[in-house]
């Protein structure tokens, strides 16, 4: 086993660890901002990683280069539903207080 | 340019066409009717062996298409049908008052059916028939929702249903013989697990499609609540090509795999469905049901043929007769539906009892509705009843008196049904009725004409007899086995 | 990293039952749940099976079928369309239904 | 890939797909279905079909998904929760039986049947003189383009059908608006669509272009397009087209159409679909480069659903 085989099994490791960080999280906090908190941050860490170790076993610049497109695309848009998400949650959260209301489109 | 693929290529072209033109896209059926009309007839006059690859790809691998007999009277017939039924319903619109999207979206549904039915008709291909029947299934959902979205949408789960049912089976048959053409399975079937629950699969959701009895369910409710021109496309083409496909599986494809007691199952199912949805019709207070589940009935016919046709050395006239009913209950079916479309309009109710009076009022429209009725109920001299007199006589031949006795009894439900109707348009108004002048125009018009000319067709037939016969054994399976060979690939 | 496990089926006929168990599966959920929207979700599963049968059992030792998988391409493009319609047709007949009622609750308007 | 992965993933199918069949709450069961999906990816990238497994994860997961997220929620909006109920028992005990039953009987003939690539190596000989390397596309387009024609006019009748329940007085019209209602999410979606719309044409290109020797091709570039339309249309960065606009109209029949005149100028050749010697891979190239532009259009305006009443003019600047 090479070090290149060793970095990507270590690299596989920690990313698959921040996974299951960011999973444990999404169960186990008590609201849906704190569970973004973990699945996010968690998540585009964890995904960095593997990606990293993806790149690294591909071995090609070529590869790695469409494997950095891959990460970026991917956070830009964790990013953009994690904001959809807890502005979501906001507005439900003040529909609540505001007494019960007819229900609404998932979308809207 | 042959019409086999014309056959295909001029109505997805009238279909792309009708959508960019929008509103006016309706007139192109005076271009269309008489186009493909003439294509048909191109191809019911092809030499006998008229067949060929697409893109000249050799089997198993690529298509066939190919014009036998069966294919060109129903493509003929559906030609017809369509034809006058567009014809008809530009001068008669199909859709719901105020509803400008059916308006338009009717025509471009009417050409995918068109094409769809051509190129299932004359493939020899079952992946190839999986999508022409989605095509046609597709455009007969959406034309039955134009009447009733509750029972279109039943329609839809079920044939949905149907359609998962025959590609499970297709899928089964790629994998055990890596070919789905019928022609090279005929030469390799065997009566393994696979290939017999491939079969089966195949043939539970082709019946579903085809509504014969009892996975008839869905029919009634969605053919007796769309629009006239939809209900006569529905009862005419769609049911049709799904009992098309089970002809090439069970007399061409998988003939060596299939025994006789599962012919005598399809037979006793469409014995079943003659008599119930004869027993049906007459119970109906309405109209459209009625012609409805005369649908039912008459594809009762179609399946009762199948034993009758694989229990001789010589089913040409068994055949004939299966094929003959089909074409003629195309027209005839396709008539009634657009005469009782035409009759509903003129007077106030939907019910059997409200159409007194209309026999001076629409004498063309009734008297369509009466000629659609000789032929339906097998009545000489018409298609009708040269396709029973057919079957019968197989029937009596190989001493199948059951099948014998439904013919006839079937007949005679048919006669009390449909005179039911017929009388009571001859019957005086009611007494407390609106007067006559109230009971709508009396139409002339391309739209009583439609009905009146397919009627009167299927009556023609009747006269036909023997030429019919010989274009229905073009290449038939039970016939000399002339294996087509067609011009191999480069 | 071969895990002790017994080779019991080849990966062809791995992958093709468990796309017979997603027909039957399917085929349950499609005859036992009431809401369209479900069954057509229902539908999907059992067409999921029915391809991944195709693709498993044309999985030879080194290649598969380039036939079936254009089958099943052609196959998931008809069900993503023939779906589409299903649900607009849901949607639409729930929209008609809500306008029919009395206007007693305020859910008249069909908003998407 | 090994036994144990293979297996682990198979179970994992089925465990979705029990999930999104049988929980109550229909956006979860929308969810496993989208998981289900992608599995389902990785089932096809195991069983090394990645052409199938790029559709199945863009159309069977995606569009699919999208589709049934959006249905559910215009039926929530109704008070139509979409909830699974239960059936009497009966029918619960008599389709089990009947399920177990089948599905025994069809494992069976499965696996009574040798898993092989049998046509394989009818495909191989022929794929160097269609001059392109990938043997899904060859069949997609060249020995089963008959299936693929007419498929492409089952997605163009599917729209149709669509568009046919459109309400009376809606017609011609645009789909009910699928954006953000709050404006603060509008914007954030936004910014995304303005960014993933380029992007997403950009990658279909390319993935139709890559079709012809690596895995891709005009259906998988047509949902990457569909995929940025919808979501350039969620956050307004995009108006929806009405239905009547003539511009949409020949985008939508533009690939079937184009596919199906080079299908009947193959009579001149010797028959539909014949590809004159030579010139194959520029015909099949050109049949998927607007087939994927029209699939594309087709497929976001499916997910749309039909013009209803009122959905008024958000951008007038139309579509792109």
């Amino acid at each position: 086993m090479s070090w290149i085989d060793l970095a990507v099994l270590a690299l596989l490791g920690a990313g698959l660890a921040f996974y299951a960080a960011g999973s444990l999280g999404l169960l186990r906090f008590p609201d849906t901002a704190s569970r973004l908190h973990a699945l996010t941050k968690a998540d585009n860490l964890g995904l960095g990683l593997v990606a990293l170790a993806a790149a690294i076993y591909g071995g090609s610049l070529a590869v790695a280069a469409k494997i950095a497109l891959v990460w970026l695309f991917a956070v830009i848009a964790a990013g953009t539903t994690s904001q959809l998400l807890a502005r979501r949650a906001r507005l439900d959260e003040a529909r609540l207080d505001d007494a019960d209301s007819a229900p609404d489109g998932g979308l809207r | 340019m042959s019409p086999l693929d014309l056959l295909m290529a001029a109505p997805l072209g009238f279909m792309a066409a009708a959508l960019m033109l929008g509103p006016s896209g309706r007139w192109l059926i005076l271009l269309a009717a008489p186009l493909m009309a003439g294509l048909a007839l191109w191809l019911a006059l092809l030499p006998p062996d008229a067949a060929y690859l697409v893109g000249q790809w050799d089997l198993p691998l690529g298509i066939l298409l190919r014009a036998d007999g069966v294919a060109r009277l129903m493509i003929l017939a559906t030609a017809l049908v369509i034809g006058a039924v567009g014809l008809h319903a530009l001068a008669e619109p199909p859709e719901k008052p105020g509803h400008a999207a059916q308006a338009e979206t009717f025509w471009p549904l009417v050409y995918l059916m068109w094409a769809g039915a051509n190129a299932g008709f004359l493939t020899t291909d079952l992946f190839n028939l999986y999508v022409t029947l989605e095509m046609v299934s597709l455009a007969a959902v959406a034309l039955a929702a134009m009447g009733s979205l509750a029972a279109a949408l039943r329609y839809f789960m079920i044939a949905l249903l149907g359609s998962l049912a025959y590609l499970l089976g297709v899928a089964l048959t790629v994998a055990r013989y890596d070919t789905v053409d019928v022609i090279l399975l005929a030469q390799v079937a065997e009566a393994d697990l696979a290939t017999l629950l491939a079969l089966g699969l195949m043939t539970a959701g082709l019946l579903i499609k085809a509504a014969l009895f009892p996975m008839h369910g869905w029919l009634p409710p969605a053919h007796a609540a769309a629009p006239a021109p939809a209900s006569a496309l529905l009862s005419a083409i769609a049911v049709k090509l799904g009992f098309v496909i089970l002809v090439r599986l069970w007399f061409e494809a998988f003939a060596a795999v299939t025994g006789p007691a599962a012919l005598h199952v399809l037979g006793g199912l469409g014995a079943a469905a003659v008599i119930y949805g004869s027993i049906q019709a007459m119970r109906q207070d309405r109209l459209k049901p009625l012609v409805a589940y005369s649908t039912v009935a008459q594809v009762g016919y179609l399946f009762l043929a199948f034993p009758l046709v694989a229990g001789t050395v010589e089913p040409s006239g068994a055949w004939a007769g299966m094929t003959l009913h089909g074409v003629a209950h195309m027209l005839a079916k396709a008539a009634m539906f657009l005469a009782a479309g035409l009759m509903l309009k003129a007077v106030a109710g939907d019910r059997i009892a409200d159409l007194g009076g209309l026999a001076q009022a629409m004498p063309l429209t009734v008297t369509a509705f009466g000629l659609a009725a000789v032929s339906l109920m097998g009545l000489p001299p018409s298609g009708g009843f040269t396709a029973k007199f057919l079957l019968l006589s197989a029937a009596i031949e190989q001493g199948a008196f059951l099948y014998a006795g439904v013919l006839v009894i079937g007949g005679l439900l048919a006669a009390v049904y449909l005179f039911r109707a017929l009388s009571a348009c001859f019957a005086p108004l009611a007494g407390a009725g609106p007067d006559t002048a109230s009971r709508g125009p009396v139409t002339g018009g391309v739209q009583a004409v439609a009905p009146l000319a397919l009627a009167g067709l299927a009556i023609v037939m009747g006269f036909a007899g023997t030429a019919l016969v010989d274009v229905s054994a073009i290449e038939a399976p039970w016939a000399t086995p002339t294996v087509i060979q067609p011009e191999a690939a480069p | 990293m071969d895990l002790p496990l017994p080779v019991l089926l080849s990966t062809g006929h791995l992958y093709a039952v468990t796309g017979a168990a997603l027909v039957g599966l399917g085929l349950y959920a499609f005859i036992t749940l009431r809401h369209p929207l479900r069954q057509l979700l229902a539908v999907n599963v059992v067409g999921a099976g029915i391809f991944l049968i195709l693709g498993g059992l044309g999985r030879g030792p080194d290649a598969t079928d380039p036939f079936p998988q254009a089958l099943v391409i052609t196959g998931i493009v008809v069900a993503v369309a023939l779906t589409a319609f299903g649900a607009a047709m849901i949607v639409r007949q729930a929209q008609t239904r809500a306008a029919a009622k009395p206007a007693a609750d305020d859910n008249e308007n069909p908003a998407p | 890939m090994t036994f144990a992965f293979d297996l682990i993933l198979c179970l994992m199918i089925l465990g979705t797909a029990a999930i999104a069949l049988f929980v109550r709450d229909a956006l979860a069961a929308i969810a496993f279905f989208i998981a289900f999906g992608n599995l389902m990816g990785l089932a096809w990238l195991g069983l090394d079909a990645v052409n199938v497994a790029l559709a199945e994860i863009a159309i069977g997961a995606g569009v699919t998904g999208v589709l049934l997220i959006l249905a559910r929620a215009r039926l929530l909006a109704l008070g139509d929760a979409a909830t699974s109920t239960g059936s009497p028992l009966l029918l619960r005990l008599g389709a089990l039986a009947a399920c177990a039953g089948f599905v025994v009987l069809l494992a069976a003939a499965v696996l009574s049947i040798p898993p092989e690539s049998g046509l394989d190596r009818v495909v191989a000989p022929l794929m160097p003189g269609l001059g392109i390397e990938n043997r899904v596309t060859g069949v997609l387009l060249a020995f089963r383009a008959y299936d693929t024609l007419l498929e492409s006019f089952v997605l163009l009748g599917a729209l149709v059908a669509v568009w046919s329940l459109a309400p009376a007085g809606a017609w011609p019209g645009r789909p009910a608006d699928p954006g953000m209602a709050d404006a603060p999410m509008r914007r954030v979606a936004g910014t995304f669509g303005q960014l993933l719309l380029p992007v997403a044409l950009v990658m279909a290109a390319y993935l139709v272009w890559a079709g012809s020797d690596l895995p891709g091709g005009a259906f998988q570039a047509g949902t990457v397009l569909a995929g940025g339309l919808l979501v350039a249309g969620m956050g307004g960065t995009i108006g929806l087209p009405s239905s009547d606009q003539p511009l949409l109209r020949a985008a939508l029949v533009l690939g079937p159409v184009v596919f199906l005149a080079i299908g009947l100028a193959g009579v001149a050749a010797g028959g539909l679909l014949v590809y004159p010697a030579g010139l194959a891979k520029a015909l099949i190239v050109t049949i998927e480069y607007t087939l994927f532009l029209s699939i594309g259009v087709t497929l976001a305006l499916l997910v749309a659903g039909p013009p209803m009443p009122g959905a008024s003019d958000p951008d007038p600047e139309g579509k792109g």
